[in-house]
């Protein structure tokens, strides 16, 4: 099939936007409504039988979840990505598993780590978070490394050699996750922050001097 | 304040060739030192207060030198070192050869008076040296080598000082 | 490949073909440690000297397994930009990716192919290692994974400064360097690893890290808040700074056993970008910021209206006291101003700055030199506290046979008539005695002065110090007077000005054999029997400066603690006369960025002094 | 519905009762399981039971900068972490808007085909145990074992080789690797007539392997199947040489396909890829010494590298299939989403679920093994 008779078929979709990326992978962006209309086009106009993923995204800034249908044609070559947004406040939207099978997956994968809804489809169901009951963990309002930090507990170590640089005044100065888990690589190590580090720690815990 | 200096070379050249023994060379050059100690107490109130500094530390040197000579007068075992001294001989570096001396004045900055010790220092080591040269082979020649590589160190170590307090803005910089 | 057909029924004999295997001999696989490739990854090593404590290791580890340990065995030297910080890994979560290994600024962080470590029952405290130069078990095992110029995770690499073509330069006194664009900035901005080493390094304690991290960012507002934090000189010191910040950079490190080739971020050149482009309306808003509208009803008299008075009175007057600063020339920036030229700092950029600085209330009385305009006791009479901060303006004499004739002259006196637009006729040659950057600035100046007036330069620049060894000016100042036509006769001593029938005729110099003695400290040995002529219409002296005191009068003199020629001061500045407070060069040498950190040392002290 | 000591439960007054396989059942590949409900030995319904691998490195990366995903991205598929690498640099890459130097490429390769090889050769041992013969295991890890030195050779890492990095790789090959190589294939051709004997053309295995699992090329398409699974049903599909990247385009190498789709075809597929592999090194080895230049592209330091905003879908070919990353910048210095899209995916759960349906309790073992799914690229 032409590019001209594909883009064609893309065009029937009045609201769509189209970029060729490069020449196996066209992006095109269409409203949440139009979306099974067009995979049903291409799917059944333009050979794309294999729903390679659907991915979503938490655009939280936007309120809206992003998803990404990849569509492959064995026939073309081509991957075509559907994007659409969809309202996050009001996560559902309908199933495609009529059209492609593997999109059980998918969906229920979306719907266990997003908590999208996916009307229709057949599994909408727990998975892979048998045992959770919190918030599903892929949004981006779900900050995993606090929750680590709220349930587990560092391993605490006390080998000899860290003895003895703390009885010399030395010991640990800074931690790892005061680097990792502030959110930013900021760095801890100057003067300021070390004195100021050492403030804090006089009447906190775990500062060895 | 009049500048001796100069004059001064050859009176004592003559005062110092007349005498025959370490003990008699130690005596002229302990009066020698105590002379320019005498000197440089007596200018630190004529000095101001900033640079007042350097001429005590020009009267403590000298004063450490006359410790040293009349140690080495009364003490045998220091003779050991005055030997070991000679076989290390100081070089002159020459750096301050080409400054111009000037009087002291009533007044002096610090400049006229590093270039004033300088100078002095410089006078006395090719003095001992001179002596050293002429004097025979023994005792009395390592006697004046070893006074001469005093005053040569002295001068080096006020040269670096030199350096540092002229060349380069202050001391520590 | 032989095909296997899917019909193929084979023979239910065919698992006897592999009786064969008993006659082949087996493969036997001894029970130990067997050795590793030569690129392993193993554990850890860490070199202590050139490990600098920067802790990009810690940032860069994926697991979070590399906390930072304060060794106080290890001497910190915040100039030398070297932090007794060192990393000790969590064998628990580490994943030997290496990458630690790849950031290492100083190539200090390895893997050895060692690869085993057993421990008993609950022994845990064993996987928490302490890397040394010997690893895990102090078992000496060959390097494994070690950074390769592949592998290098780090740029390099300046982005090159653009400057004016020597001959374009020659004739004018327009800045010399061009300035970073907005791209070159980001990318220069981005090599940053953010480590801090210069914010220690910096006297003023600028927040470099931040004003990098702003300026990487795009936020150039933010980043001269960060600056203004620190320094009300900002324009100043994006150009003429002595950059100790780039010195401890921890990409600048280069060491035979580490890495080859590796330069500071130009942490200047970012300053004097974010500086230069954002504008002087919202720079005079950024530094309002704090200023209380309290008034303290006490004042403060600042004399010397230098990088050092004047920070002290932004300070001050920032804090709400009523703050005059005298200056005795007409213009205020010190020796910014009348030490630098303007083809390294145009003279707006100072005026920028210093309009900044009176937009937060400080009042500069020019033209007013203390000791003949106005006393000393009035001054004191008048305010509740004095800071005395005016700089070294002295200049130095060789004192050589010659100096007193009037055609030598000194290098302060002569860079402070060029901008004070005095109508200067340049000598068609010139030999500077000196070879450290004011040496080099009088030099560059009379070359400018020379090409424009005579079309010819010809300047000689005759230093006791050697070049490329103990030159004291920067290296780009002597290759750039180089291009300029500029002589360098290093390693020569003055020994007298030449004059004939009361005319100086040139400058007369012998070899330097050797500048330092044994112990690294300067002692110039002179080898008189090597001597040069310089032939010289002018020859200007180059060497040290001083602070002319003389403002103080007798009594104070006398009156105050000195120590080695200068004021004494204690660590805030403040001398042994209760009101009186001393800060800059004439305490601490010649540096502007200094000067700024003594300005604020003293404010401090003064304020809560005041407000006792 | 995980209960320790899992009995049998008989379901009512049917002939049905439930059992449960795995999560560490010998015959998995890997942790995970199946609930099945049986009618005597035959199996009316198998459910898919995943999460016991989720460590959620999709949520992870997100929390990481661009750099330290590196160290992550081997860990979701263990006996083939190459692609995982490949697949996350080469969408950076694509976002960034930057190639990897064609030396590097190369090198990239090499990499997944020897990855390739060291895979089927576990897969091959995992297959023969679920049909009770063990020695095809001893023998494939054995020989995985001679790939592995290889990795640690080149890579500093046996398993997880972190060797790629979005713009190249991070070292040169060692000098003389590419003899040793050549080597190393020499010896794994010597070795095709033992595993035909053994396994491939061994009776007692291919009796228990023909007509097992049998997936016709429309029940693969619709349940999304890909790679050596897909081929064995008869369509020749390889992302290596329909979707190229790196310089697949320029090597020559078939693509083996099966027809009829069961167990035994699967396997033989791997077979035939693993000597296509051989195949492409051969020519890597020819070629690569000729291939002057530089092995990285520089990235700005990783402490502050922020990649512009953007996607992209970056799929190569893994020794299970169709290998997919999905990247999203927002222009931080962090990924806003990796979506990771394993094969397996498909493979492990709604195509075994299918394929279960039917079949005797002594295949499922089996079948879940010729599918060779590799369950972590479900759980993430």
């Amino acid at each position: 099939m032409s590019l001209e008779s594909l883009n064609e078929i893309l065009n029937k979709i009045n609201t769509i936007k189209i970029t060729h990326k490069h020449k196996r992978r066209i992006r095109v962006d269409v409203k949440a409504d139009s979306l099974t209309t067009l995979l049903e086009l291409i799917k059944g106009q333009a050979s794309f039988l294999h729903l390679s993923a659907i991915t979503c995204v938490d655009w939280i800034e936007d309120n809206q979840f992003e998803l990404v249908y990849h569509v492959w044609s064995y026939e073309e070559n081509c991957l075509i990505s559907a994007h659409t947004r969809i309202d996050r406040d009001d996560a559902k939207f309908v199933t495609v598993y009529d059209l492609y099978k593997p999109a059980d997956f998918f969906e229920r994968d979306i719907y266990e780590m997003y908590g999208v809804f996916f009307i229709g489809s057949p599994r909408m169901e727990k998975f892979i978070l048998t045992e959770w009951f919190g918030m599903p963990p892929m949004r981006k309002d779900f900050d995993s490394e606090a929750y680590v930090q709220e349930t587990f507990n560092w391993t605490e170590y006390n080998p000899d050699w860290l003895q003895e640089l703390s009885d010399q005044g030395g010991g640990i100065a800074i931690k790892p996750e005061d680097i990792r888990l502030s959110g930013t690589l900021h760095n801890k190590a100057t003067h300021r922050e070390r004195e100021k580090a050492k403030k804090e720690h006089v009447v906190g815990k775990g500062w060895k001097s | 304040m009049k500048n001796t200096n100069k004059e001064g070379h050859s009176k004592s050249y003559k005062k110092l060739q007349t005498k025959k023994t370490l003990e008699e060379i130690l005596d002229i050059a302990i009066s020698f030192e105590k002379t320019a100690r005498d000197f440089y107490t007596a200018l630190i109130p004529n000095v101001s207060k900033n640079i007042r500094y350097l001429v005590e530390e020009l009267a403590e040197e000298e004063q450490q030198h006359f410790d040293l000579f009349t140690n080495l007068k009364e003490n045998s075992e220091v003779k050991k070192q005055l030997v070991k001294k000679i076989n290390t001989p100081v070089e002159d570096h020459k750096f301050s050869d080409f400054v111009k001396l000037v009087d002291l004045g009533d007044n002096p900055d610090d400049q006229t008076i590093l270039v004033y010790a300088l100078a002095r220092e410089d006078a006395a080591m090719k003095q001992y040296r001179d002596l050293a040269e002429n004097a025979p082979k023994g005792e009395l020649k390592d006697t004046f080598s070893f006074l001469a590589i005093e005053e040569a160190e002295h001068k080096l170590e006020l040269e670096k000082k030199y350096y540092e307090i002229i060349h380069s803005g202050g001391p520590g910089m | 490949m032989k095909k296997i057909d899917y019909r193929d029924k084979g023979s239910i004999l065919n698992p006897l073909k592999n009786l064969q295997f008993f006659a082949r001999k087996p493969i036997t696989e001894k029970l130990e440690p067997r050795p590793a490739s030569a690129s392993y990854r193993g554990f850890h090593i860490n070199d202590m000297d050139l490990c600098i404590g920067c802790s990009s290791c810690q940032k860069i580890c994926d697991n979070a397994a590399i906390t930072m340990v304060e060794v106080p065995s290890i001497k910190e030297d915040a100039a030398k930009g070297i932090r007794n910080l060192r990393p000790a890994i969590d064998y628990g979560r580490c994943c030997w990716c290496a990458l630690c290994v790849d950031i290492c600024p100083t190539s200090a962080i390895e893997m050895t192919r060692e690869y085993v470590h057993t421990c008993d029952g609950d022994d845990t405290d064993s996987y928490f290692v302490f890397p040394s130069e010997n690893g895990i078990h102090d078992l000496k095992f060959a390097k494994g994974w070690t950074k390769t110029e592949d592998s290098d995770l780090l740029d390099r690499i300046r982005r090159p400064m653009g400057e004016m073509k020597p001959e374009a330069r020659i004739n004018n006194f327009d800045e010399v360097v061009d300035g970073f664009t907005m791209e070159m900035a980001v990318e220069e901005a981005s090599r940053c690893v953010d480590c801090g080493l210069c914010e220690d390094a910096c006297p003023a304690h600028m927040h470099a890290p931040n004003y990098i991290r702003s300026i990487y960012e795009g936020n150039l507002e933010q980043a001269v808040e960060w600056m203004y934090e620190t320094n009300p000189f900002s324009h100043v010191c994006g150009r003429v700074c002595t950059h100790i910040c780039e010195d401890a950079c921890s990409l600048g490190r280069v060491d035979e056993n580490g890495v080859k080739n590796s330069q500071p971020i130009a942490i200047r050149w970012l300053k004097r970008f974010a500086m230069d482009n954002v504008s002087k309306a919202t720079i005079k808003h950024i530094a309002q910021k704090g200023k209380t509208h309290i008034k303290s009803g006490k004042s403060v008299a600042v004399i010397g209206a230098g990088p050092a008075g004047l920070t002290a009175a932004f300070d001050l007057a920032k804090k709400g006291h009523r703050v005059t600063v005298y200056e005795a020339l007409p213009k205020a920036g010190g020796m910014t101003r009348y030490g630098i030229p303007n083809y390294r700092l145009p003279e707006d950029r100072l005026d920028q700055d210093i309009e900044v600085i009176t937009s937060v209330g400080v009042k500069i009385n020019y033209n007013v030199r203390v000791g003949t305009d106005i006393s000393m006791q009035q001054i004191h009479q008048e305010n509740d506290a004095v800071i005395l901060a005016i700089g070294l303006h002295n200049g130095r004499s060789t004192r050589i046979s010659g100096s007193d004739n009037k055609a030598v002259v000194k290098a302060v006196d002569l860079l402070r008539m060029i901008p004070q637009g005095d109508k200067f006729i340049a000598p068609k040659s010139a030999v500077v005695i000196g070879g450290g950057n004011v040496a080099m600035d009088i030099a560059r100046s009379m070359a400018r002065l020379q090409m424009k007036q005579h079309n010819k330069v010809n300047v000689v620049v005759s230093a006791l110090e050697a070049l490329g060894n103990s030159f004291l000016a920067d290296d780009e100042e002597v290759s750039e007077s180089l291009e300029e036509g500029i002589t360098i006769l290093d390693s020569r001593g003055p020994k007298q000005c030449v004059i004939s029938k009361g005319r100086l005729t040139g400058l007369e110099t012998v070899n330097v054999l050797s500048i330092f003695d044994n112990k690294g400290r300067f002692s110039p040995k002179y080898d008189n029997s090597d001597l040069q002529y310089h032939p010289a219409e002018m020859v200007i002296e180059a060497i040290g400066q001083s602070a002319d005191i003389t403002l103080l009068g007798k009594d104070l003199i006398e009156e105050l603690d000195w120590d080695r020629g200068r004021i004494k001061i204690n660590d805030n500045g403040s001398t042994s006369v209760e009101w009186l407070w001393s800060a800059g060069d004439m305490v601490k040498g010649p540096d502007v960025i200094n000067a700024v950190a003594d300005g604020h040392r003293v404010a401090n002290d003064i304020d809560s002094y005041l407000t006792r | 519905m995980r209960p320790e000591n899992y009995q049998a439960v008989p379901l009512g007054d049917s002939n049905e009762y439930e059992i449960f396989i795995g999560p560490n059942h010998p015959g998995i590949e890997g942790n995970y399981a199946l609930k099945l409900i049986l009618d005597g030995d035959t199996v009316v319904k198998g459910t898919t039971d995943a999460g016991y691998l989720h460590r959620g490195f999709e949520k992870l990366m997100e929390g990481r900068l661009w750099i330290q995903n590196l160290a992550i991205v081997p860990r979701i598929c263990v006996p083939d972490p190459a692609p995982m690498e490949v697949s996350y640099s080469l969408a950076v890459e694509e976002i960034m808007g930057i190639d990897a130097p064609i030396r590097a490429q190369w090198i990239r390769v090499l990499q997944l085909e020897l990855s390739r090889i060291a895979a089927h050769l576990f897969t091959f041992g995992g297959h023969a145990a679920t049909t009770g013969m063990y020695t095809p295991m001893y023998w494939g890890v054995a020989d995985r074992d001679l790939v592995l030195d290889l990795f640690e050779d080149f890579t500093g890492g046996r398993v997880y080789s972190i060797y790629n990095i979005p713009g190249g790789v991070r070292r040169e090959l060692p000098e003389g690797f590419l003899e040793k190589l050549s080597h190393l294939l020499d010896y794994l051709e010597s070795r095709q007539n033992d595993y035909d004997n053994l396994l491939f053309t061994n009776q007692i295995f291919v009796q228990r392997a023909k007509g097992v699992g049998v997936l016709s090329k429309e029940d693969a398409l619709e349940y999304g199947v890909t790679g050596p699974n897909l081929r064995a049903c008869g369509l020749a599909f390889d992302v290596r040489r329909d979707d190229p990247y790196l310089i697949y385009d320029q090597l020559e190498f078939d693509i083996p396909t099966q027809q009829k789709g069961d167990a035994w075809s699967r396997i033989l597929v791997r077979r035939d890829e693993l000597f296509q592999s051989i195949h492409i090194l051969r020519q890597v080895i020819a070629k690569l010494p000729s291939i002057k230049g530089p092995i990285r592209t520089a990235i700005p330091n990783p402490l502050s590298w922020n990649v512009p905003a953007g996607e992209a879908y970056a799929r190569v070919e893994s020794s299970k299939g169709e290998l997919a990353y999905y990247v999203v910048s927002d222009g931080g210095d962090k990924p806003y989403r990796v979506h990771v899209r394993g094969p397996s995916s498909m493979h492990a759960v709604q195509t075994l679920e299918f394929l279960a349906k039917g079949a005797r309790i002594e295949d499922v073992a089996q079948i879940m093994f010729s599918l060779d799914a590799c369950p972590p690229e479900v759980d993430r």
